[in-house]
């Protein structure tokens, strides 16, 4: 599974191991994004956090975003894992690493991962908190789906 | 034969993560509004579907032998 | 020294590390900026490079950088490491880790971190050519002093 | 005594990384000149300079214990 550059996974992610496999010889630049367990959230208290994947459309949907990535910003190399299962304050839920022999490029390609990984990846986030649990969907409030599905933008699924 | 597939919280109203209905032909839209007959306290309005893993439209067909997913607001990062 | 958050190093730089240093339960998101040795820069292939710092001085350009950041963007947290001495093709130049609460200020503060390097920070590259070495200035071109010294913005040294 | 440090190509030019200068004070400005006087190869028209570790001005000046680096255009990252 070392070599996968679309990964959900059950265990700790390893940053580094991410990083090597954006590595190229042609990269100047590589960005990576941690997503991590925040303990507050507008004044709740989270215990902890429980994702769920729909796990071989998820990883699809990764790859997806990677190609569109590797259209947009030329010569960008792109890996993403998110963790799924229980995860505590701190803990890592997803990394995005992407190379570019420019480190504009890989700013932007990064961030732009980091939204359509919440806009199309099927993977869902239970928040528990001091005082009860609750499923997020933060894409019902920010993205309302015109067409009952996720807005697309400029590349055909 | 169709293999529906429940996450999230409309896992836990369904009490399970699958389903399967025995139906030839139907549309996204006609599978929606069976299942909230069957389950009034669902609520599929806001929730994409997925066919066989691609995200499908509302008159979309789906046939006896695919899978269904039922993808509510999706809150990944 | 494995807790100090801005240093100048001989060795390998590891990802991992500086990400633990940023990792706080108020983080929601951790950035960083990985910069390696890149093979080809303009058609010119590099065989290796080797940078040299002023490094009592460019240690506290770095902690000064993290100061700016840490005043503009509340609640983040930085950590910068540089390498000097000889560097191989992809090998790791300089790590910048930034963690906040949100996302988009991750992303920002980590870029004006690197921008910031690249202006203030007493280091100096000379590039290993296949036909020639050189120092690079990058400076020289991009950010002529007015005042023989360098854009030094909205803060006090 | 004055101690300057010299980094990347004015390192090389001069042929060592430090200089010391029996001065008792002298602005930034000043001592540039004297340098060129003494290397006339190098050129230090684009060059910083840091008095004990802060950038200092043209006209700022420097006393005997100082150390003042020459910074060349930085180039790291």
């Amino acid at each position: 599974m070392a070599d996968l550059l679309y990964e959900i996974v059950n265990e700790p992610i390893q940053v580094e191991s991410l990083v090597k496999k954006v590595s190229v010889r042609e990269a100047g630049a590589i960005t990576t994004f941690i997503g991590t367990v925040r303990e507050w959230t507008k004044g709740k208290r989270t215990i902890y956090l429980e994702y769920q994947a729909y796990i071989p459309m998820a990883v699809k949907m990764l790859a997806q975003i990677g190609k569109e990535i590797e259209e947009k910003w030329t010569n960008t190399k792109v890996a993403i894992t998110h963790r799924i299962g229980r995860l505590d304050i701190s803990d890592i839920a997803v990394v995005i690493a992407v190379s570019s022999p420019h480190r504009k490029a890989a700013y932007e390609a990064n961030e732009y991962a980091i939204e359509r990984i919440k806009q199309i990846v099927p993977i869902w986030k239970k928040e528990h908190w001091e005082d009860g649990e609750t499923w997020i969907g933060d894409q019902l409030e920010k993205f309302p789906y015109k067409d009952g599905k996720p807005i697309l933008k400029d590349v055909e699924l | 034969m169709i293999k529906i597939l429940l996450f999230a919280d409309l896992q836990e109203k369904v009490g399970k993560p699958e389903l399967e209905l025995k139906l030839e032909q139907i549309t996204v839209e006609e599978l929606k509004s069976e299942l909230q007959k069957i389950y009034p306290l669902i609520n599929l309005e806001s929730v994409m579907t997925a066919v066989n893993e691609e995200y499908a439209m509302a008159d979309d067909a789906i046939k006896s032998g695919d899978t269904v997913a039922f993808i509510p607001p999706v809150s990944g990062g």
